[in-house]
């Protein structure tokens, strides 16, 4: 019995029953809530490690259900989603025990997790899209899902941020709808085949097809915070600790540069874009969202913001690395998706550390913070090395590989966005490290809870270590068999270049 | 069965201070681990000395895939140096450091620093090199602001502003450089550079990345602010074997010997000179020792950039100038280790041994002024003999100016000298003086014994030649000095009837440390509090102001009045009907159309 | 009102185009005169309207009678008109609906049989037990007989249980709605027109029922 | 189970059934809950058995009183009834489960028999074949509605049922003069027939004229919308639900009906005149309803905005008619289901607070999850987003308006979307939050959740349904053949 | 022209008749009654061009469409009636103020 169309969608099952389930839970059932989520995410990784093994030895998982007359859903695990699905699976795992850790004694738990469990089933839906009509249902349904965790406070300042959310991403997702109804119309079938689809497209067709180039980048770039598009991310940060950790700088935003990237190489196809001429304007909008990004972060003082605009800045290299038509970027490109995630999710669980343990929000509050919770402020170090790019954290092979892309492609002027971007990077990461390691900590915390010997609660500190250990080893053990690195090279020579 | 052994020891070599780095964490384990910290570079020594020559150890698996090897003897010999500095450094921090409570967070930053250090002469591909110079200059940065008063603050941000400028440049050179020779070998880019297009903007860039760290002209201010704030083992370390390496980021990337590049020749013997000039004019202006060991450090770096200048200049004879800029390395290195150590130490002791110590230190001093008999002399002689091969326009020119450079360097150290005579006031004698000596006095002996055995082999009356070379400048700087010290001592007397106490007031003006930041310091820092002010309440609350008014001109356009009275007018009775037939007629009238 | 000034030339536009289309019809036309001609002796009356009203288009008619029904619902739903008299009884008027009443259900027994052959019917039969009911509210006499809800409520569904049963039976028998069997189709019509002028007649009386009276007291 | 079942008339049982129903409901009012959904449950499996024949045979014709068309009555059931009353069949299982739980005492035994009867009447409008007979359906379905939106009996009601009742006359009163001009000028009221004998001529403009005002009347289209709100507002929550879902839609039925048939060769025109009006239906709808303070005149409007959508496809049956009308019935019988959730919920919401005000909904999400569960799935599907009926609907307009270069109609689809997602969103938002005031909540029983809940549920099962239902609508290919793709 | 048109031609003027009156009256009585012409404007109109069979028998439909039409119109003005004695004792007016429904 050929098992291979059930594995996806057990993969989105795994974390689609366990959220229905949670949401009809009592508040008070701890323990049936937690088991539940537990064994979805741990269920979620085994399932993907088979895939994981199954498509490196050429197997193919597909499963396709009748949506319209002659359109279908389709779940397909190629190398490409199966490098975001590794990813959200394993951070999902991370962030549940991190969230329940979190959220011990809040009220509306089921709610959270419910939702929760849904953004991650999207997030898995979105990855494992086969065409573009499924990738559009699940980009949505992450809108729905994400927006009551926004809301999960329910004060009129996350009220506020939600309806700014919302008004970025639902318009983003019209835009999305037209351009993919328009593409429709012209070529007939929306599947994602690797090296684009409309390679046989005539010449009548140049001008609409950059129109609908425009129209999806915009429609994607608002989940992927591209410049004039980003404003609801800071806003966002209004949200718990593990909702702006997974999904602000994981699930959603890389939901955006996902679809950029399937975008680019699955349907247009890189070299037919370059034809067209649209991926230069690309490049030139990610750098300048690396510097803006960048820029605003500066001039933050609450923590969350900070990071929320170097995701902005951060998460724009994906695109840059898409956007230079190369092999080399684009595994620069593919390999950021992975690293940003780890770092990037290790940065906002200690910033969440910080804010339930001793109530710090802002950075003028972290002075000396090293002292009294120093491995987490370890955590916190590695991930801020890695967005700068400093070496043995993940974040430098990524920036390595942009910049050989870049000059492998005659884009010379990458490497001083790379450069600027990294000074940029350093100027507002490093005050806070020199802030936490080497001034005096304050005679008393604004809101502190004590833990025993234990700097915080176990489950508050394990994942943000074990997020930055992560980090650390995409880094130094980049050029082992299954790393995220080799994982990019695969996908570059099966999906996106003629090998 | 001795290779494997060897073998073995290489990865021990890196291994060792790293592991003891991190098993500092647990508080537990934080006293024996500083007990223990000191002994750390032995492997690294004995792998200097024992190791044959073929040895590496490729890793594959590691970062980019890493290999890390002692390809020849420059590599060896700056291990040597390095590792032995570390080792007496290490063992004198011990003793320094031994009251105080500060030593873990101390050795912690020692240990990383020492790893990023014994790494870069390992590595043998780009970006293992990389990491391990990223991971010095971040580390050290624990070092420089140990003490935590406001000046190591101060010299802290500088040095790490300049570290991150550094690293980008660095990171763009690599880069570049990788792709012109689609290799991470060290010496395959070496070759590869020779014809590579975007040679010139690599050279460029390794100059400002390399140059920061080797303290180049224009790129030189965080050492005189970091040297006087760091502890003494750490600035010794920090002057003695860091710096170095910036030189051997040139030698290992730069195509020396590859292909004749006049121009970048001219460019860097104009930056050493001038640094080597500058170094001393300011050095002599100081008051306190360090900062004043620290300018002749930027003088000797200076001096080792012309050489590097030299080796650009005429690639034929760079076989033989690259073991002269070792030997001078090797020298510099440890007679400034030297000199740093005993200001630890002269600062610790006082009365008889203070004098006794005093009387040592002239031996560091004189190598590094270049006295007849000393490394110094040998250094200096055998890179003068080298200036042949420069062309002929600059010989001359380098004759004149090296020999200069030698009196200039002997008038500053004689001014250090003189400093360390005077009594400074609060010298706290808390440092168990005993455990300070011996490492000092190791390293002396090293500064003394420790070159001649690695002179490169050249004609064997040389010595005799060397020693009249090296004698006059000497003599000279010695003379330049008394005078000095005469004519103050007679214009205090003077000064001394009008305002009645012995005024130790010194009549030379000083120049502050860090000398041309305090200028920029004065023209950047309001542009910087202007932007920063235009960000941070400026342009929030004028984009505060436009949203809010745009809000206020929709409301207040009575928009909803309009849509209020459209609605209501539609449902009253009669329009709607009259628009009911209306509608009628006009589908009846289309369908008449059609 | 300035409205009107071109509400007339707004409205007699559609008329005279209306006027003209009507104009514009063929002068003779037959419609289904014939067929109802050559039917009649099948329908099982002789008065084609009739044939037409119960036989033809006897769903029509069925919906028909659950119109009327729907109507009184909502008038009782909103509370029912009351024709309440205040003033005594009044000798003229009483004398005269003594009178009346039996003369107009006898005239409707008529109509209602001459339907089949002449105009009539149950509609116009059930109009003038409905005028007989009204006077009799008017003058005063209030449904003393005892009339308990269900009763009132089984004479109201007179005429729709009638043509409900009669659309199942021939449902069942014929495999048709209201598809009579030739030979009986007088007869049942006649039920059919019976039950209609019954339920017709009580149900224009009871829109005038005020609240109070007995027609909702034992809601349950 | 075709077999046994298949020689049964469900069409007209379909009619009778809840006529009986009525009765019962009418003659014992203790009964009226009992045959109430005894005749819910027996209507929606009809339907399904209705389904099967006409899969099996294809289009049902019933010459009631065996006299044939030009003088007796047809019923005829095609796919796109067949959809109408599938709709009807579920929406009236989830009121009556509703409204078994809503009603109590004078209100309980007002309300069967009139909706038992309106059940039969809208059975019956769908089924029928016949314009005479359509008349009467939709004067049944009239009073029938007014009579349940009057019931609330106050000052708001009343004038909302008044307005409406008036507007319904009106509009009939129209249609029937369209109905006698047709029959004389083509000597028969039967659909098939006046199909075939209509040509172009005087009286078939002053019918479509007629007739085509006084149904766009009827339906509330956007210049003559302003009846809707306040009746559908200010009935109680199973009535508006009714009303917006299901009343709304069988004068449009009527509508497009004319239109496939006999009004279709010469209604070129006038379809870009309905395009126009939908386009600024959607437009008006949604900026009022954005407008709106109290959450079930927001509702209403969204019901105006979401008709427009409907009138949009008849510019655009000019080209790929077959997948367009496809489209219509699709966006009709998702709207009916959201609909009627959004209001079930809006009317458990006013039940719980004891007001609608929407910035006064006190953390409703936490205190009241399966409604606003319903009310957030229903907006999915009124906007439009992925996994919803709604979506497939408006996917395929957006697909003809862009195949046929129509980009003017494709940005109203575009902006409506957007502006229904304003106007939901800004109900949940407040859905989360706390209001200043906090009123003593009202107990909302389960059933009344869980039958909002199901409708949603319904409406976004229908996104994955679309070939089967779309096949299931082509039967009879009411809309012509349905060419293929272009 | 013979009589059957005559007396459509009447029909088609009660029914705009009525169209006007319930424009312009703004009580509610008058717009029933005003309904009421109408409905019967549409009878005339039904029952006159029935009679255009050319022998003495009309055609029966239309006449049996009238009486149904009757029907309905009859018990649609009851409800309406009755609804306008509801509003009346509500509202004290008997006219439709569409002010009132305008809460804003």
């Amino acid at each position: 019995m050929n098992l291979d169309p059930w594995v996806p969608i057990l993969v989105i099952a795994s974390s689609l029953l366990p959220g229905l389930i949670i949401f009809s839970l009592a508040e008070n059932s701890v323990r049936l809530r937690t088991g539940l989520n537990l064994t979805g995410a741990l269920l979620n990784l085994v399932l993907v490690g088979w895939m994981l093994w199954g498509v490196y030895l050429g197997h193919r998982y597909e499963a396709r259900l009748a949506l319209l007359p002659d359109l279908e859903l389709v779940l397909l695990a190629d190398t490409l989603s199966l490098l975001f699905i590794t990813l959200s699976a394993v951070l999902w795992l991370v962030t549940t025990v991190y969230a329940i850790g979190y959220l011990k004694g809040s009220p509306h738990r089921s709610r959270f997790f419910g939702f929760f469990s849904l953004c991650v089933t999207s997030t898995a839906g979105v990855s494992l899209a086969g065409n573009l009509i499924t990738f559009l249902l699940f980009y949505e349904l992450l809108t729905l899902a994400t927006y009551p965790l926004i809301m999960h406070h329910g004060t009129e300042v996350a009220r506020r941020a939600g309806r700014s959310y919302l008004v970025y991403t639902i318009f983003g997702g019209a835009l999305l709808l037209l351009g993919t109804v328009w593409l429709y119309t012209l070529t007939g079938t929306l599947e994602f085949t690797p090296r684009g689809l409309l390679n046989g497209m005539g010449e009548e067709h140049r001008p609409a097809l950059r129109a609908i180039f425009a129209l999806l980048i915009a429609g994607l770039g608002v989940k992927a915070a591209l410049v004039p598009l980003h404003g609801w991310l800071p806003q966002a940060m209004v949200a718990p600790a593990p909702v702006s950790a997974l999904l602000h700088a994981v699930a959603v935003v890389k939901a955006g540069a996902f679809g950029i990237v399937r975008i680019v190489y699955e349907v247009f196809g890189v070299e037919f874009a370059a034809g067209l001429g649209v991926t230069a304007p690309l490049a030139w909008l990610a750098a300048t969202t690396i510097i803006y990004g960048s820029l605003r972060a500066l001039f933050q003082d609450d923590l969350k913001r900070m990071l929320a605009f170097s995701t902005v800045s951060q998460v724009s290299y994906i695109t840059l690395g898409v956007a230079i038509v190369g092999p080399v970027a684009t595994i620069g490109g593919m390999v950021h998706l992975v690293h940003q995630g780890f770092m990037k999710i290790t940065l906002f669980l200690c910033a969440g550390n910080l804010a339930e343990t001793l109530g710090v929000h802002k950075i003028s509050e972290m002075n000396g913070v090293g002292r009294r919770m120093p491995w987490t402020m370890a955590a916190f170090t590695v991930g801020a090395f890695g967005m700068i790019g400093a070496p043995p954290v993940a974040g430098f092979i990524s920036k390595w590989y942009l910049g050989l892309g870049a000059l492998e492609a005659g884009q010379g002027w990458v490497i001083f966005v790379l450069a600027g971007s990294s000074l940029l990077t350093a100027s507002y990461f490093l005050p806070v490290l020199h802030a936490v390691w080497f001034r005096e900590p304050p005679v008393c915390w604004p809101k502190e809870h004590h833990f025993g010997l234990r700097e915080t609660a176990w489950a508050l500190l394990l994942p943000p270590l074990a997020t930055a250990v992560m980090a650390l080893g995409a880094g130094l053990l980049a050029a082992m068999p299954f790393s995220p690195l080799n994982w990019a090279k695969l996908i570059a020579a099966r999906e996106f270049y003629l090998p | 069965m001795k290779e494997a052994l060897i073998s073995l020891i290489l990865p021990l070599t890196v291994l060792c201070p790293l592991v003891l780095a991190v098993a500092m964490a647990p508080n537990a384990a934080r006293s024996t681990v500083a007990r223990l910290a000191p002994w750390v570079p032995l492997p690294a020594l004995l792998l200097a000395v024992l190791a044959p020559s073929n040895l590496s150890l490729s890793l594959p698996w590691l970062l980019l895939g890493t290999r890390l090897a002692l390809v020849n003897d420059t590599a060896r010999l700056f291990l040597l140096f390095t590792a032995l500095l570390w080792l007496l450094s290490g063992i004198y921090a011990r003793a320094y450091f031994s009251g105080q409570q500060g030593i873990h967070r101390f050795f912690v930053y020692f240990l990383l620093s020492m790893t990023g250090n014994i790494g870069l002469i390992l590595a043998q591909d780009l970006t293992s090199f990389y990491l391990f110079f990223t991971l010095m200059s971040f580390a050290s940065y624990g070092l420089v602001v140990h003490e935590r008063s406001s000046l190591s603050l101060h010299a802290g941000r500088i040095y790490i502003i300049l570290v991150v400028i550094g690293e980008v440049a660095l990171f763009s050179a690599l880069v570049l450089a990788t792709t012109a020779t689609k290799s991470t070998e060290f010496h395959l880019v070496r070759q590869g550079l020779a014809q590579a297009e975007s040679r010139d903007l690599i050279m460029l860039l390794a100059l400002i990345g390399f140059g920061i760290k080797a303290g180049v002209l224009g790129l030189h201010m965080w050492l005189p602010l970091a040297h006087p704030v760091a502890p003494t083992p750490a600035s010794a370390v920090l002057s003695g074997a860091m710096i170095k390496a910036g030189l051997l980021g040139w030698l290992q990337l730069l195509p020396l010997g590859e292909v004749m590049l006049l121009q970048w020749g001219e460019a860097y013997i104009t930056l050493g000179l001038a640094a080597a000039f500058y170094g001393v004019l300011v050095g002599l202006t100081q008051r306190d020792p360090k900062t004043l060991l620290a300018y002749s450090s930027i003088s000797q770096m200076g001096i080792l950039t012309m050489a590097v200048g030299l080796g650009l200049m005429s690639p034929a004879a760079y076989p033989v100038i690259l073991p002269v800029i070792t030997l001078y390395a090797l020298h510099h290195g440890l007679s400034k280790g030297a000199l740093f150590l005993g200001v630890g130490v002269i600062r610790a002791c006082s009365g008889a041994k203070r004098r006794r110590v005093w009387l040592a230190m002239w031996l560091p001093a004189l190598a590094l002024a270049g006295a007849p008999l000393t490394s110094g002399m040998a250094a200096k002689f055998l890179l003068k003999a080298q200036i042949g091969n420069a062309p002929d326009t600059w010989v001359l020119v380098l004759q004149t100016l090296l020999p200069a450079s030698g009196v200039a360097t002997a008038l500053l150290v004689g001014r250090c000298l003189i400093l360390l005579h005077q009594p400074r006031t609060g010298d706290s004698g808390n440092h168990s003086a005993r455990g300070l000596v011996w490492p000092w006095a190791l390293l002396v002996t090293a500064v003394a014994v420790l070159p001649w055995w690695f002179v490169p082999e050249t004609p064997e009356r040389w010595i005799h030649a060397a020693f009249t070379a090296s004698l006059w400048p000497v003599l000279l700087g010695a003379v330049l000095a008394i005078a000095a010290v005469g004519w103050r001592a007679r214009l205090v007397r003077s000064r001394e009837r009008v305002d009645g106490q012995l005024s130790t007031r010194y009549l030379m003006p000083q120049i502050p440390p860090g000398d041309i930041l305090v200028p920029m310091s004065r023209w950047m820092t309001p542009a910087l509090t202007h932007v920063c002010r235009l960000a941070e309440e400026r342009l929030p609350t004028r984009r505060e102001v436009l949203l809010s008014s745009l809000k206020k001109t929709w409301s207040n356009m009575h928009w909803q009045g309009l849509l209020a009275t459209i609605e209501s007018s539609l449902s009253h009775w009669p329009t709607a009907l009259v628009i009911l037939v209306l509608l009628g007629l006009l589908a009846a009238a289309l369908a008449i159309i059609a | 009102m300035e409205r009107n000034r071109w509400l007339l030339p707004l409205l007699l536009t559609p008329a005279m185009g209306l006027g003209y289309s009507v104009l514009s019809l063929p002068e003779h036309a037959q419609g289904l005169q014939h067929l109802v001609a050559d039917k009649m002796e099948v329908s099982g009356v002789s008065n084609p309207v009739t044939a037409v009203l119960l036989n033809f288009r006897g769903y029509d008619t069925l919906l028909e009678m659950f119109v009327l029904l729907l109507a009184l619902l909502g008038v009782w739903s909103l509370g029912g008109l009351s024709l309440r008299r205040e003033a005594a009884s009044d000798l003229v008027l009483d004398t005269m609906v003594r009178f009346l009443v039996p003369v107009l259900i006898l005239a409707a027994a008529y109509l209602l049989w001459v339907g089949a052959h002449a105009p009539g019917g149950a509609f116009q039969a059930g109009a003038v037990l409905g005028a007989a009911g009204v006077l009799s509210l008017l003058s005063g006499w209030r449904c003393h007989l005892g009339l308990a809800p269900l009763p009132l409520r089984l004479a109201l569904a007179a005429g729709p249980v009638a043509f409900l049963a009669m659309s199942g039976c021939t449902l069942l028998i014929a495999g048709r709605l209201l598809q009579y069997p030739p030979a009986q189709a007088g007869i049942l019509i006649l039920i059919l027109e019976t039950a209609a002028t019954v339920s017709i007649g009580v149900t224009l009386t009871a829109l005038f029922l005020d609240k109070q009276h007995p027609g909702n007291k034992d809601q349950t | 189970m075709v077999g046994v079942f298949g020689d049964i008339p469900w069409a007209v049982v379909l009619i009778l059934l809840p006529l009986t129903g009525g009765m019962i409901c009418f003659l014992w009012p203790g009964m009226a809950k009992l045959a109430g959904a005894v005749t819910a449950i027996a209507v929606s499996l009809s339907v399904a058995g209705l389904g099967c024949q006409l899969l099996a045979h294809g289009v049902y014709h019933h010459a009631v009183g065996g006299w044939g068309a030009p003088l007796g009555i047809d019923l005829t059931a095609d796919g796109l009834s067949l959809l109408m009353l599938a709709t009807t069949a579920l929406v009236g299982l989830g009121i009556t489960v509703y409204s078994l739980a809503y009603f109590h005492g004078e209100d309980m035994v007002r309300f069967w028999p009139l909706w038992l009867f309106l059940l039969a009447a809208l059975n019956a409008l769908f089924l029928a074949a016949d314009i005479f007979n359509l008349y009467v359906t939709l004067e049944l379905i009239g009073l029938a509605a007014v009579a349940l939106a009057a019931m609330p009996g106050g000052r708001d009601a009343l004038s909302g049922a008044m307005r409406y009742l008036l507007t319904t006359l009106l509009g009939s009163l129209a249609y029937l003069f369209g109905v006698a001009l047709l029959y004389h000028g083509f000597g028969s009221a039967d659909i098939a027939i006046l199909a075939v004998r209509v040509e172009s001529s005087a009286v078939v403009w002053a019918a479509l004229g007629l007739m085509g005002a006084g149904l766009l009347l009827k339906t509330a289209l956007f210049p003559l919308h302003f009846w809707l709100p306040p009746a559908h507002a200010s009935a109680p929550a199973p009535v508006s639900a009714l009303l917006s879902a299901l009343v709304v839609k069988a004068s449009f039925y009527i509508l497009l009906r004319l239109w496939l048939t006999i009004f279709n060769s010469l209604a070129g025109e006038v379809d870009e005149l309905f395009g126009l009006l939908g386009a600024a239906a959607i437009i008006w709808g949604s900026i009022q309803a954005l407008r709106q303070p109290r959450l079930k005149l927001l509702v209403a409007y969204s019901t105006v905005a979401q008709i427009g959508y409907l009138f949009i496809a008849f510019p655009l049956a000019a080209g790929a008619a077959a997948s367009v009308w496809g489209a219509t019935a699709y966006l009709a019988i998702s709207h009916a289901l959201a609909k009627a959730a959004m209001f079930l919920a809006a009317g458990n919401l006013l039940h719980f607070g004891g007001h609608d005000r929407i910035i006064d909904m006190d953390r409703v999400v936490q205190r009241l999850p399966l409604t606003a569960g319903a009310f957030a799935l229903a907006g999915v599907s009124i906007m439009g987003l992925p996994p919803s009926g709604g979506f497939i609907g408006k996917w395929l307009l957006l697909e003809a308006a862009v195949i046929q270069g129509r980009w003017d109609l494709a940005a109203v689809m575009i902006l409506g979307g957007l502006l229904a997602a304003a106007y939901v969103f800004k109900v949940l938002g407040y859905a989360f939050t706390a209001a200043s005031v906090s009123h003593e909540p009202q107990f909302v029983s389960a059933r009344m959740e869980w039958s909002a809940l199901l409708l949603a549920s319904g409406a976004i099962l229908l996104g994955f349904l679309a070939p089967s239902v779309l096949s299931l609508v082509d039967i009879g290919s009411p809309f012509g053949i349905m060419e293929v793709r272009p | 022209m013979n009589t059957a048109f005559f007396y459509a031609l009447v029909g088609v003027g009660l029914f705009f008749l009525g169209l006007y009156a319930l424009i312009v009256h703004a009580h509610l009585l008058r717009k029933i009654l005003a309904l009421n012409v109408m409905g019967c404007g549409v009878f005339l109109v039904l029952v006159a061009l029935a009679r255009r069979t050319g022998e003495a028998q009309p055609d029966a439909v239309p006449h049996a469409m009238v009486i149904t039409g009757i029907v309905v119109a009859f018990s649609a003005t009851a409800l309406a009636l009755t609804l306008m004695v509801k509003l009346t004792a509500a509202t004290g007016r008997a006219e439709l103020q569409s002010d009132e429904r305008d809460p804003h």
